[in-house]
Parts: C-alpha cells; structure tokens; sequence
C-alpha cells in the first residue's frame, strides 16, 4: 500500500518546530495533506524510523542529538540505506532562575563539580555552591534539571559537565585511556537531592524555579525565551544566554537539532520533498521557527543544510558515533 | 473487488437461503397436517442461512487474501512493468498508485511510470474480481443446498442452530484468554532480553535506580536497582492513596447505605460515582497545576523547606480521590451481602446504628472490604497519568511526603518515550517493569477474588 | 413433650385470661406500609409470664404487628404505627421513647437463626458490653454461663465457646439466638415463627425451653403451626387480614371458638 | 408444670441493670452521633472535592473558549483584480491568494496599528478574511470589518504576561476597542495547530468518537456474549475458570500495559496504521470488554431464576430462554455497564500513547484508518505546550471532555433509576 | 368448593388406586445432590386423569422428586438422577430424549408465581410460539383466549390483555402461570405448593381450578398443608426423609393410614 501524507517521529524537542513546518506547509499548498508529527522522544522515534522502508513506517525522524552509530546499523539491517541528515537548527541549554534570584555567575567546570555524581572520580560532598567555588554565594546547591531519558539532558552531559571535566587535564588525558571510566566520570549526574529530576515537562521546572529564588533550572531555551517575564538566564562564563550567544556558541550550551529523511521515501510519499524545503524556508533568521524560539545555526551551518536540502547526500555511518 | 461487496453478497445469499428454508419448512406443516415439526420453521431458515454464509463468508475473506497477490502477478506479466524501478518501495508505491487510480480511489497519479500500468490493472482486477463473486456464489449454493436437501419435518434444525450459538459464545468468552496471553506475549520477550543484560536480582533488589539511556558500554546493574521504585509506587498508590481514600470510601458507603435517607442518597451516589469517571488526564492536570503547588505552599508554611511541588503527597492525594468512589462501592456491594439479618439481630439486641456497623456488619463484610481495597490498590499502583503529571522522575528511596518519588508507571512512559535507543537495557527495563506490575496487578486480583468469593459462598 | 403434657398444660391454666397482670398493652393499633394498612385496628394485652400465641393465615400481619411491638418496623423505610403501645404503662412511640433502651427490654428472636459470625462467646457477650451492664471480664463470664444454661445450650457449647456461632447446627443456632436474648435481661420476648426453619427434634427442644423461660418473661410467639400454638402458648390471638378476629385462652380458641373464621381456620377449612 | 403467680415488679438485679443501662445510654447515643457525622463529613467532602474539581477546570476554561482579536476595517472595493464568480469556483483560497489579499490584509492592518501591524495579527489571518469571502462574496464589493486573531505576543501581552512593552501596546489597543478577548466559535470545529489563538478541539473529538466507535462495535457484542456464556453455559471446569480469572483480572489490568499489547500485537499486525482510530479503539476496546462482562453478568445474575425456569418448564431451550427472556431483561444492566466502561475508555490516555496517537494531526481523521487523535492525549499535548496561551486551551479542552463524560454518566444513571427492578 | 364436595369427591373415587391407567411412573428412583442422596429408591405410579399429592415435612424431597418428572434438575448443576420414570412407558432419561419436547408434554407450576414481565397475552402465546403450535394470529388468538377461560382468568383479564402479568395480583398471577402451563396442551402438570404463597380466597380459586382441570390431564401437586391434599386430590403420597413412606388413595391415607409415621404427622406430632 501507500501513503498519501508525510510522517515524521522523534524527538520532543524539535516537535514544537516540526508541527510549525508542518503547518505552513498546510497553508502554503492546500492540496497537499497536512504531515503526522509524532513526538516519541529521539530513541523510541529512530527505532521507528529505522524499522524499514515502506508506508508503514515513517519519512522522517526529528532527532534532539546525532544518530548513533548502533542505530545507523539497526536502520542498514532492516533495508534503510540511504539517509539524508539535515541540521535545522540549534537548542540551547539554558540555566536559568527566577526574577528576583541572586545571580550566580556559572561556569562548566563549577556546574561539573556541583553536579557531578563524583567529580574528578570522588565522591560530590558540595553542599553549597561556596564549596564549590569559594567566589560564590553560600547557598545550597538545588537545581531542578531534565531526566535521564531527555534530549536536553544528554545535551547537557556532553556540552556543560564533560566540558568542565576536561578541563582537568587529568580527565582529558583519561579520555583517551579508558573512555567509558572517562563517560563515567563526566558524565554522571549526581543523586543524593542536590539535582533533581523534573519530568520531561519542563513548564513545571520553571514554575518550580520561579517558586523558589534560590534554585537553579535547566532547560530548552525556548523556554527561558518565553517566560522572559518571570525567570531569567544565568550566565556561563559570563555569557548570557541570548540568542545569539547561543547561535554563534559563545554561549556553551549549544546542541545542533536534526531531521533525517529516508532518500527512498521521497519519490513516493507526495509532499516529503515540499515538506523538507519547506523547513529550509522557515529555519533562518526571521523565519517562523525562530519566532517559535528555535535558536537559528550559524550562517555556515545553514547554507550547508540548504545544500543538502537540495542534494540530499547519503549519512556516511563512519562519522557517527 | 471491495470486501464489503462480498460481504454484502453473503449476506443476501444467506437471506435467501433463510427465506427458502423457511417456507420449505412451512410447507411440510401444511401439507401433512398433524405432524409436528421437531423445530420452528425460522430454525430452519437460520440452519441454511448458517450453511451458506459461513463458507461464503470464509471464501470471501480468503480471497480478499490471496486476490490482490494475484492481481500483482498478473500485471507485473504486462510489458509495462518492465518500466517500474527495480525493487522496493518507489515499485510498491507506483503499483499502488496505479491500482488506486484503476480500482477508481483516486485521479491521477503521482508518477508517470505509474500511467501504463493502469489498464492491465483493470483488467486484472476485473477478471479477478468476477472470479471471486462467481466462486462466492457458488460456495455459498453448495453450503444451502447440501443444508436446504437435508430439511425434513423432525429435522433437528434447533438442536443445530443452537450449537452454532453455543460455539459463537464460547468463541467470545475466549478472547479474554487470548488478550491475557497477548499481554503476557508482548511483554515477556523484551523482558527476557532485558534479563540478559540486567541481573534480575539487580533489578528486583537493588536500590539505587538512575539508568542513563544514552549511556554507552556495558550497563551497570547497580544503576538498575528498581526498588525506589517499587517504593515510590507503594507510597504514593498503595499508602498515601489509600490513607485518603479507605476511611473516606469506607464511611460514604456506610453513611449513604445506612444512615442518609433515600432521596440523599439516590443524589450522592452517582455524584460520587463522577469522581471514577472523570479521565485521568483530567486528574493529572489537576495535580499538577492546582493540588500540588497548594500542597507545596501548605508545607513550606509548615516548616517543611524540603517540599517539592512534584510531591509524593499531591499525587497520592489525588489518586486518592480517584478511587474513593471504587472503595465505597465495594465496600457498598460487601455491607449489603452481609443478610439483613445481622443487622436485625444486633438492632433487635438494643444496639445503636453505629455499634451495629461498626461491631457486626464491617466485622462480617470485613473480607469483602479488603479484597476491594486490595482491588483498588492495584487499580492505584497502575495508575499512570496522574502520576506522569504530577509525580516526580527521582527514584528517592525516603518516607518523606513531600518529596518528590517516581513511580513504576511513570518509568515505563518514560523510558518509552524518551531519548534511548530500544535496544539499551534502560528503554528495555520499561518491559519488565510492565511485567512486574502485571504479576503484581494479577496476585492481588487473584487473591482478593478469591477472597470474594469465599465469603460471598458462606453466606449463600 | 407429648400429648398428655398439653392437655395438662391447658387445664392448668383454667382462669379467664384478663386475670392475668399485663406486662404490654396494644390499644387501637394500626400499622402502614406507605399507604397499604398490614394492620387494622388491633388492640390486645400482652400478659406477664405467660407465652401469647399469634396465628393467623400467611400474610395476616402477625409478623408486622410482633416487630411493632419493639419498634423494628422503625428499621422499614415506609413502615408507620398508629395508635398505642404501652410497656409498663408507659408507650413506647411517645417522642422522647429511647428505642435502644425499649429493645433492651423487649427481646426478639428471628425466624431464620440469625447468630453474628462471631465466636459464641462474643454472641452473648455482646449485649450485654453494648449497654455496659458489667463491669468485669468475670461478670461478663457469669452473664453468658448463665444465659446459655437457661437457653439449656451450656452443656453442649462450654468447650467450645470461642467457636464461631454460625458453625452450630439450625437447631442450637436458635437456642443461641435465644441466649443472645435472654443475656441482656429482657422483659419480654418476641418470637417470630421460631421453629419454622428447624427440624421436629430441634423444635421439641426449643418448645421445651420455651415453657421454661416463660417463668421469668413474657413471650410472644408467632407460628404457623397450631399444633406448636396449643402446645406452647396460654394466650392465643388468631390474626386475619390484619385485625385480630379472636383473642383469648388457648385452650378456649382451640375446642370452642367463638368465631366461623377461627373455627374454619382451626380445622383446616383454609390456609 | 407449675403456674408462678405473675408480677410486673423488677427483681432487684434488674433494676441495677437499668440503672447501669441509663447511664452509659447518653455515651453511646453520642457515639452515635459522631459516627453519622463522620460518615456525613465523609460524603460532604467528596462532592466537595468533586465540585472543586469540576468548578476550578470549568473556570479556567471558560477563557480558553476565548480569543484576542484585532479589529480593524478592510477596504475591500476594487483593491483586487478578482471576479466575484472566481469565488465560487474551485479553489477560490488559491484564487485569492493570488489576487494578492494577503498584501491587502497587511495593508489595512499596517493602516490601523502602524508599521508593527505584522507582529499583532496571527499570522495568516488573512485566511480568515478570504474564508467569509468565499461565503459571501459580495463583501468584496465593500469594506470589511475584520475581527482578526491577534498574534501571540498580543495575546500573552493583553493576559499580562510575556515583553513590558508589547503589555503597553496591548492596553492602548484594548482602550480604543481595537484589541478585545471574545468567543472563538472556530474552537468547537478546528484541530491542532501550532498557535494556541488557532487550535481547535474538532479533530480530537472526531478521533474520539472513531475511536469510541469502534471500541463499541468490538466490545459490546464480545463482551454481552461472553457474560452470557460464562453465567448461563459455562460449565464449572478448569477451562472457564481460566476465562473467569483472565477476564477478572482484565479489569484491573494497569491500562497502560494494554498499551504495550497494543504497541506489541496490534501495530506489529497493522503498521500501517499506527496512529489509527482502528487501531485505538481495537485497544481500547480489549480494555472495555472486561468491563462488560463483568457489569453484563451481575445484571444476568439479577434476573430471577423463577423466569428461567418458567421458560424451560413450557419447554423453552436453554438458547430460546436466554435470548427471549434473560438478555431483554438484563439489557438495561449491561448498557448500564456499558456507557461507564465507554466513559472510561473515553478519558483514557496512557496505552493511546503507547501507540502513538500522541501525534500532531493539524486536519480531523476521514477515517478510522486515518492518523488521528484524541480529547485525552490532546490535553495531555497541550499541558505540555511551551506557550502559555495553551494553559487556557487546555481547560477548555478538559471542558469538552468533561461535558461528554458527565453526559454519558448521567445516562448511564438514567437508565439504572429507569429499570431498576422491574420484577 | 365447600366441604360437602370435598366429600362427594372422594367418595366417588371409591376403588382400589391401582385400578386407575397409570400416566407416568417412577421405578426406583433416586436422586442426588452431589454426595447427597435426596430421594431414596422411589417406586410410584402417577394415575391418569388424577390429582396425586406430594406432602410431607419440609425437605423430605417432594420438590426434589416433582421436579425429576420433567427432568428440571437437570437445570441444577450437581443433581443426578437414578432409576426409570416412564411417560406412557417411555423412559424420559434415555439418551435420545428431548428435554425440550418432554417439557412441553409434562408441564410445570411453581410455588411463587413467576409470570413473564411482558404482557399477558405474550405470557400464554410464547409456549404456543416457540412450539410451533399455531399458523396464523387468529389460531394462537383463540388458544390464549381457550387457556385463559379452562384457567377462569379470561373475564378478569380480557379487557386488558396487553398489560404487564406482573401487574396482576398473586392470586391472579398464578392462575396466569397455570394457563400458560395448558396452552400448550402439556399431557400431565406438575404443581409445587402451588397456593402457598397466595391468600385463603385466592387458594380456594386455586384448587377449584384444580379440580376442573383434572378431567383433562394428570396432575402432580405438592403441598405442605394436608387440608389441601384432603380437598384436591385422589392420590397421597407420604414423603418422609427422601423416600415414600406411604402412597396409597387419599381417603385412605387421611382416615386411616398404615404407617405410624404417616399417623404422626398428620395428627401433627411434627412438621
Ligand atoms: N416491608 C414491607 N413493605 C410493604 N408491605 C409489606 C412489608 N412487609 C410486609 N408487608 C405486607 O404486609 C402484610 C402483612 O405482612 P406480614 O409479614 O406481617 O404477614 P405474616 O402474617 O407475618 O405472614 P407470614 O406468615 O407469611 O410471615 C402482607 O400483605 C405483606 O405483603
Ligand atoms: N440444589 C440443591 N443442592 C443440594 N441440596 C439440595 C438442593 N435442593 C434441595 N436440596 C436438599 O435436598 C433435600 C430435599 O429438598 P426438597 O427441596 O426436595 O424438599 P421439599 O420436600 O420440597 O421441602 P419444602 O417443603 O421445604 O419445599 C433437602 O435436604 C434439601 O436441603
Ligand atoms: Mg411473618
Ligand atoms: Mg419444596
Ligand atoms: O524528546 P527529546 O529527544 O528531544 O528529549
């Protein structure tokens, strides 16, 4: 059988701007049928995408991270060969607190040691962000952040805490060593309270932080962007986070979004082309997404993805990870 | 041919049949008056009726399977196929494009290389399709006339047709059987893998729960831990929850069955029945937006400065108002299988309202209260919306209310939902954790029905 | 007890029956079920120690008017009593009546034995500790020794007292019933068809012990049976459609009724 | 047998029991007391809880019934090279489109609110303008006074939330009338959409009853015929044991494993209609039918057996006895039982997640095999949104859903007051 | 039916009982609940065109043993019957018989009137129906109004044949259940104390009934009151414990019984 409307899965994050691209493209040529976004979260969505080629299973996956190598090889398995990756965007990680909050000026190496589970491979026994950095305030670390399961917390992992790990020499060198002590070790976020699991609903973190001056929230930028009003971001390394702090990378909490599409759906899925150029229209600077609070990549990063919206190159699984 | 006109032609051939037979039958009570006919005429006309729809009906299904590999076979023959790309989906779409275009679904095609195949599919289909309404037809004669040819005035036509009766019950009932096997199905294959990568002893008796879907290497049994868990979902749907919603439950049922007048209660009833109506999701929006900050507020007033507002208290209370109405109305059903004769007896002794319940009737509808508590405890501990709503994602293994728990349900959506790779142990331990909470839901209904019934039976 | 003992029985008892001192008295009484009359206008003299009889064809009102006498039919939803009852004089649907304490007086015992699923021990014991007439554990022993003794249970039950009641056989069930009744020191005690769901052996045994209490209470009992009427009772009130037709001594209602309805009912013309 | 000479005087240890009787009575009548309070608290706190509930989500969602619109007027006469007969052609959105109304939208707009006129109107608002020309065209022939959904900067702003200056804005509009908060219509016939000044509750709601609909058609029938089997035919072996147990314990299954079946079976069977009302509702409908059994055979247990007998006695088989007699009689029972395992269904959320009916569907399903959602996981979506014009949306949507719950429950009520006890 | 004729009637019954064509009989049979054994190798002859009563105390197995004529234990899950019982010779619990059919042949009346709740005319017309008695309206018009008439019902209940049978009062309601019992002309009709739960007047109607009716079919009645087995039947069978103790003509059995026990209990020393 067939299918008459394009349909893409994945990734929570990149669903808001996906819904939006599907839209205009509704709008912008009626006769087309409006696409299927589902938002199953990046993992559950590549196992979707990668289960086949053919109607029953999905054009495109929306993807928070890069596909992983296993996850190329579970797709070549099942006859999904040629993939198409385009990059469409940036999400930032952003620290954000409430109004009327004190201000700590962060840095990764101080996030890394407050959150670590065992920083520098000790156990964390920071109580107060003073412990940490004798320059900060002494108020107790509590910082409410995305589960293990999300997007935006292995964003946070691979662009705040493992950068602020390696700074330490000795970890950089480990890196190299012994890599899964080194992922342990940068990577794992502490559990004893001091980090807490908000749920994937990140609304809840920024009413959680707004209720309490003294804790720090992390999530999606587009969040902090729409609740300007009643929280506001926390510098890195005195970086603000903004917009284009995030878009140029000034700001380290930068994590690129995705979208891969399967190159043999797109002959016979009508509208798969039209809904992928369709994003290349919407993903500059003034376009909707922005305005969605999608933070827009560096020009570079965009006219690369505008090529290989109009080549469409085939995903070399060597590079993957 | 579209299956709902082989459907369609079953089912007038069975008319047909049904009508026959029944005048047949007719006939033979007129023409030799005195006999009696063994069954009424309309057992007749459904016996035939049977004999021609099923087998139809069994082509007819049958040939919807096999027709359209047929009907590919026979166009990829014509010259025009050879034009179609080589393998896989872009062939598979354009044969469908062109078969949608010749079966009159749609207008045009979406690719050209489609355009030729068009006319061998009308033909195609159309052979096809008058090969299976004639053998239709024919399948459906043969079945009424072998059953119309056996008619005759003792023919023990009721005894047959109620036979079919019993097997098409008996073919219902069994689709409990069926779904408990596919829920065992779906979730023990996963979880074996699951096993294999994860030691169950682990699983079940750890106590430190922080699995990393995105963690690469061999797992850490130690991060799969699954106690905090198991807690969370104890606290929050088998304590907190409870701790609201059985002497609320409890006294509702025993205030409107024994105390309110009838018009009070034939009022407070169904209202309280609403609260088991209202969707989850509903709850869950509740708890989180409204129940849990008040919650949070009232502790911090307090001087519990560790109150988080995805509290374990906002969740169970809730959840605990959801069930309120499922332990009164068992507890409602236990009370009123306890005979009015106790409660005369103790009355007739010169004993209270309140000293007759609380000394004969709980004590004796005391089994049936438990197994419905027992019952609505594993109604709470499957609970997931108000939980994913308003309950936390930290494994805290702590009796502190007002901290925030997870709970079984909440890891499963979760871990289903989130950013991990299926084939990682941590996506993986959603199947287990579902398999736990099945064993679990089924011991508990096992032994509350069990209980049920044994005390329903001495009273019987 | 065999036939001679009945005839004796009701040679004993030879005086008119308003000789008797009266221990309740019905006077003018009207039961209702929403607008339906079940009884009509009854009046009639309960007397002291002695066992009164209500017999009457299945429907009469013989169970309506026994259960108005300690106020069960509170217990019916639709059920109301007009006219009076007294006890001792006093009547017991005036306002400020406390059913609790009236039931506590006037005992019932069921048709269908109807023990608590509870040990026998705590069956009688529970009478007694709802209306807090002991003050001891060794009390409380006393009280149910002595109630089951009378109930002439003792001796069948002592070693096994904390056996559920529901576990004894119908006949001992109702005895226990009894006992239940007797425990809390009622002045009278209503008997609705007591015998009627037990067999001829356990009936003799509890019409036996009838005869026995009637010592120390009033009884009312309601049967089907003539035979166990004039077997246990010395008063006799024959019940149709909701009046009472004849009331008088037993002996007088069953050899020379005064009234056609009770003699056809008496020998079987109907019912 | 000895005849005592009757006295009504009390013995001396009885008159001590009343005394002791009287005194505790006060305690015990007070006792009493309290417990009924209790049990009144009890009741009188559940509908309390209930009518909180129902009253705070109602209250919230009476704004999301709402919307901000900008008014402003269109001159429309001879600002387009367009034929009012081109109108009522096909696509005449296409035709307007090309005649250029959007840039005569913006014009207008631009007119009225100055050159950030762009960042007040919703985005393609001016759909909206070519939609009620499409209905009467000849508003081209005039101007148009256009009541336009606001942007949702705008719409946060006149809410109070969101940029200071953009609040400003928000109140000199609101002052000269030009911005005001009014009944979306558009909301009852809608679907998703990106913009919470657009969406609409249509498309959840017809996936809803596609979804319901086939739940019914699967569950009814399967699970009336099994009450019947199991309470009229079944015999007491292993065999029906094991039906009895599995479908008791059915019930309680955690909703959320059907889901993993649903995931598991269904869409492994059917992959193409992941998404699917069909393949919800055969979920959901696995979920009901336990539900009816159960409520289906108490209500055949509540037929007296005098009737059964009655009919077999005149020589009734046992199929003619349950069809004639036991299944009229039980219906009311079983469609009681029926309508609250629908409600049930109904508000259901968890296992339609599973299988992914958490998707963006901006168009109402034409089918039940077409990707759909519905009102449960729809607020479940929205409750999630980042845009806080989707709070008010939400508890309209739970408006919805609550409407129809109550409905049905109440007819579930009707029907069980109506045929309570006909015998 | 008033004394008088009671007498009459049995006196012109006045021979031996084995005289009488038999219509069913029953050879050693027994019949089980379970492990229980509630009728005990009973040997009886039903005589044609006769009413034969079923009396004994309470659970001594008439129910049991009316209800294994027209195989209704078979209804009851663990019931097992022993032994032969013949209809015109044939044995009902061969392997070939049709339930189905047998009943339409032995028909059946219950102790509580159980009318179907729909309306009085479809209370008679559904045995005729379901039978296939009838061709068209007008024949199934006339075996209501025939059914009704033998029941004495018909002028009661003509002018509203539509309304619901469970409007009719009990009385009434149990001559519905006997007229449904004869419209399809069944050969012999089983009555389980049928009058119990009805009024003296409606009993009376009753057992007229019963008497008209048995020119026509033979008639099974049980009954607990042994005024009633005087009045309405030809046949007495004693039951005692499970098995007969005496079966022999009416008269016979009232005035002069052969067994002790027989004596005892209808001088009502028990029950
Ligand atoms: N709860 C009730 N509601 C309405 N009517 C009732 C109720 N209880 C009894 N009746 C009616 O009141 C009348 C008298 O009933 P009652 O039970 O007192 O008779 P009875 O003489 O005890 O009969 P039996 O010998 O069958 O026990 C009957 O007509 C009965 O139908
Ligand atoms: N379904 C059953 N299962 C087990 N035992 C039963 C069942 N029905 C009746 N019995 C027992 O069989 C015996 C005979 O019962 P049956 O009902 O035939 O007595 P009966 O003479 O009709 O009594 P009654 O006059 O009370 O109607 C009794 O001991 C009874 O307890
Ligand atoms: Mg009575
Ligand atoms: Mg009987
Ligand atoms: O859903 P996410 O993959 O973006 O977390």
């Amino acid at each position: 059988g067939t299918r008459d409307q394009v349909r893409a899965v994945g990734s929570s994050t990149v669903y808001p701007f996906a819904k939006a691209v599907a839209e205009s493209l509704a709008k912008a040529d009626p006769s087309l049928k409006s696409p299927i976004i589902e938002s199953t979260g990046t993992g559950a969505g590549m196992k979707l995408f990668c289960a086949g080629v053919g109607a029953q299973f999905p054009d495109i996956e929306n993807a928070s991270r890069r596909m992983k190598k296993s996850e190329f090889e579970d797709c070549a398995k099942n006859g999904v060969k040629d993939i198409v990756e385009i990059q469409v965007g940036l999400d930032g990680v952003a620290f954000a607190e409430a109004q009327g909050g004190p201000g700590i000026a962060l840095t990764p190496e101080d996030v890394y040691k407050a959150l670590a589970k065992n920083p520098y491979g000790k156990p964390n026994t920071a109580k107060t962000w003073k412990d940490v950095n004798p320059s900060l305030p002494a108020e107790p670390i509590l910082v409410y952040g995305p589960p293990s399961t999300s997007g935006t917390r292995d964003a946070l992992k691979e662009l705040i805490l493992t950068k602020g790990c390696d700074e330490n020499a000795e970890m950089k060198a480990l890196k190299d060593s012994d890599k899964d002590k080194h992922d342990k070790v940068c990577g794992e976020v502490r559990d004893d309270g001091a980090y807490v699991d908000a749920g994937e609903n990140d609304n809840l973190i920024v009413q959680k932080i707004e209720a309490n001056p003294k804790a720090i929230g992390i999530f999606g930028y587009s969040y902090l962007e729409e609740n300007k009003g009643r929280i506001k971001g926390l510098t890195m390394k005195g970086v603000e986070p903004t917009y284009a702090t995030i878009s140029d990378f000034t700001y380290p909490g930068a994590r690129p979004l995705y979208i891969y599409v399967k190159k043999a759906h797109l002959k016979a899925i009508p509208g798969l082309q039209a809904f992928v150029t369709e994003w290349s229209k919407l993903w500059g600077k003034d376009g909707a997404l922005a305005k969605l609070g999608m933070v827009v990549a560096p020009d570079d990063v965009l006219a690369g993805s505008a090529k290989a919206v109009n080549d469409l190159p085939v995903l070399d699984g060597s590079q993957l990870k | 041919m579209s299956p709902a006109i082989l459907l369609l032609l079953a089912f007038g051939l069975s008319l047909f049949g049904w009508l026959a037979a029944r005048s047949r039958a007719w006939a033979f009570r007129k023409s030799a008056s005195g006999v009696r006919l063994h069954s009424l005429p309309n057992f007749h006309g459904w016996y035939v009726a049977l004999w021609i729809g099923v087998p139809a009906l069994l082509f007819a299904v049958l040939w919807n399977t096999i027709s359209s590999t047929l009907i590919t076979a026979h166009v990829m023959a014509d010259p025009a196929a050879s034009l179609l790309p080589g393998f896989g989906f872009e062939r598979e779409t354009m044969l469908a494009e062109a078969r949608a275009v010749a079966e009159g679904k749609a207008f045009g095609v979406f690719n050209e290389e489609a355009q030729g195949l068009i006319a061998p599919y009308r033909t195609a289909i159309t052979l096809y399709d008058s090969i299976g309404l004639i053998v239709t037809i024919l399948v459906g004669f043969a079945g009424g006339a072998f059953a119309f040819l056996r008619l005759k005035p003792d023919f023990t036509a009721r005894t047959r047709v109620e036979r079919a009766v019993m097997a098409l019950l008996l073919i219902a009932s069994l689709v409990a059987i069926l779904t408990t096997i596919g829920i065992i199905a779906s979730l023990v294959f996963e979880t074996v893998r699951f096993f294999g990568m994860v030691s169950p002893i682990d699983f079940l008796f750890g106590t430190h729960w922080s699995p990393d879907p995105m963690s690469s290497g061999a797992p850490n049994g130690k991060d799969y831990g699954a106690i905090p868990l198991f807690w969370g979902t104890i606290y929050i749907g088998a304590i907190i929850a409870m701790i609201v919603a059985i002497p609320l439950g409890l006294m509702s049922a025993i205030f409107l069955t024994q105390y309110a007048s009838s018009g009070v209660r034939k009022v407070m009833k169904p209202l309280l029945e609403i609260l088991a109506g209202v969707p989850t999701v509903v709850y869950g929006y509740f708890a989180a937006l409204t129940v849990a900050p008040m919650v949070r507020d009232a502790a911090q007033a307090i001087g519990i400065s560790s109150a988080s507002t995805e509290s374990a208290v906002a969740a169970g209370l809730v959840m605990g108002i959801m069930i309120i109405p499922f332990v009164s109305s068992m507890a409602d059903d236990s009370i009123a299988a306890v005979p009015q004769a106790m409660r005369d007896g103790s009355l007739a002794m010169g004993a209270t309202t309140a000293e007759t319940i609380t000394k004969v009737l709980v004590p004796a509808a005391l089994p049936g209260i438990v197994a419905g508590v027992m019952l609505a405890i594993s109604r709470a501990i499957g609970e997931t919306m108000i939980v994913v709503m308003a309950a936390g994602a930290s494994a805290n293994l702590t009796a502190n209310p007002f901290e925030s728990m997870t709970t079984v349900t909440f890891q499963i959506v979760a871990m289903l939902t989130g950013e991990g790779s299926f084939d990682h142990p941590a996506t993986l331990s959603a199947f287990a954790l579902g398999m736990v909470l099945f064993l679990v839901t089924l011991t508990l209904n096992f032994i509350a029905l069990r209980v049920v019934k044994r005390y329903r039976e001495a009273y019987e | 007890m065999n036939a001679e003992a009945i005839k004796t029985e009701v040679k004993a008892d030879d005086r008119p029956y308003f000789d008797a001192p009266s221990k309740m008295s019905a006077k003018n009484v009207s039961v209702f079920y929403g607008d339906k009359r079940a009884i009509d206008d009854v009046s009639i003299e309960i007397p002291q120690r002695y066992v009164t009889a209500f017999i009457g064809p299945s429907g009469c009102g013989k169970s309506t008017f026994l259960r108005s006498l300690n106020r069960m039919n509170d217990t019916i939803a639709n059920a109301r009593v007009e006219g009076e009852i007294l006890l001792d004089g006093e009547d017991i649907y005036k306002s400020g009546m406390d059913v609790v304490q009236l039931r506590a007086r006037v005992g019932m015992v069921f048709q269908k034995p109807n023990p608590f699923p509870k040990s026998i021990y705590d069956n009688i014991a529970y009478g007694p500790k709802i209306h807090g007439l002991t003050g001891s554990k060794a009390e409380l022993d006393e009280i149910v020794e002595q109630s089951l003794r009378r109930a002439g249970l003792w001796d069948e039950v002592k070693d096994r007292l904390a056996d559920s009641g529901t576990a004894l056989s119908g006949g001992q069930q109702q005895r226990l019933c009894i006992a239940r009744a007797i425990a809390v020191d009622p002045e009278v005690i209503l008997m609705d068809e007591p015998c009627s769901a037990l067999d001829p052996i356990a009936t003799a045994r509890i019409e036996e012990l009838i005869d026995e209490l009637r010592g120390r209470f009033a009884i009312v009992i309601v049967t089907h049976s003539m035979q166990q009427a004039a077997r246990v009772s010395q008063r006799t009130a024959f019940f149709h459609l909701g009046k009472v037709v004849e009331y008088g001594k037993t002996s007088d209602i069953f050899t020379n009724p005064r009234e056609e309805r009770t003699k056809d009912y008496i020998t079987g013309r109907y019912g | 047998m000895t005849e005592t000479v009757p006295t009504t005087q009390l013995t001396e240890v009885q008159a001590q029991r009343r005394t002791r009787m009287a005194g505790v009575l006060a305690r015990r009548r007070a006792a009493d007391r309290r417990f009924r309070w209790l049990g009144f608290i009890a009741v009188a706190f559940s509908a309390l809880m209930l009518a909180f509930l129902l009253v705070n989500m109602s209250s919230a969602g009476v704004a999301g019934f709402q919307r901000s619109e900008v008014r402003f007027d269109i001159p429309l006469a001879g600002s387009m090279q367009i034929d009012s007969r081109r109108l009522t052609q096909s696509d005449p959105m296409g035709g307007l489109e090309l005649a250029g109304l959007e840039k005569v939208v913006e014009g207008a707009a631009k007119k009225a609110f100055g050159p950030d006129a762009d960042d007040l109107v919703a985005q393609g608002a001016w759909r909206e303008v070519a939609s009620a020309l499409i209905d009467d065209p000849s508003l081209l022939n005039g101007t148009y006074h256009a009541s336009l959904p606001a942007s949702d900067d705008l719409a946060s702003a006149q809410r109070g939330e969101g940029d200071a200056a953009m609040q400003q804005v928000a109140k000199k509009l609101v002052r000269e009338g030009k911005l005001v908060r009014t009944f979306d219509k558009g909301f009852l016939s809608r679907s998703d959409a990106t913009s919470p000044q657009s969406v609409g509750i249509w498309g959840a709601l017809k996936g809803s009853m596609l979804t319901m609909f086939i739940t019914l058609v699967l569950a009814f029938p399967v699970g009336v015929l099994s009450a019947l089997y199991l309470e009229e035919y079944a015999p007491k072996n292993r065999w029906t044991e094991w039906i009895e147990i599995s479908i008791n314990n059915l019930a309680a299954v955690p909703s959320i494993i059907f889901g993993l079946l649903g995931l598991a079976v269904f869409l492994g069977l059917f992959p193409n209609y992941r998404s699917a009302p069909l393949i919800g509702g055969m979920t959901l409908a696995l979920m009901t039918m336990p539900v009816i059994v159960i409520s289906g055979r108490n209500a055949i247990k509540a037929v007296p057996p005098s009737i059964r007998d009655a009919a077999l006695a005149i020589g009734a088989s046992k199929v003619q006895v349950v069809f004639n007699h036991v299944l009229p009689l039980a219906l009311p029972g079983i469609l009681t039982g029926t309508i609250i395992g629908m409600a049930r269904a109904l508000g259901e959320t968890a296992p339609l997640l599973m299988i992914g009916m958490r998707a963006f569907v901006a168009s109402p399903p034409s089918g039940f095999t077409a990707p759909s959602s519905v009102l449960p996981v729809q607020i479940f979506l929205w409750s999630d949104e980042i845009d806080r014009g989707f709070v008010e949306r939400t508890s309209a949507a739970i408006v919805v859903l609550l409407v129809f719950l109550l409905l049905m429950n109440g007819l579930a009520i009707y029907l069980r007051n109506r045929f309570e006890k006909r015998w």
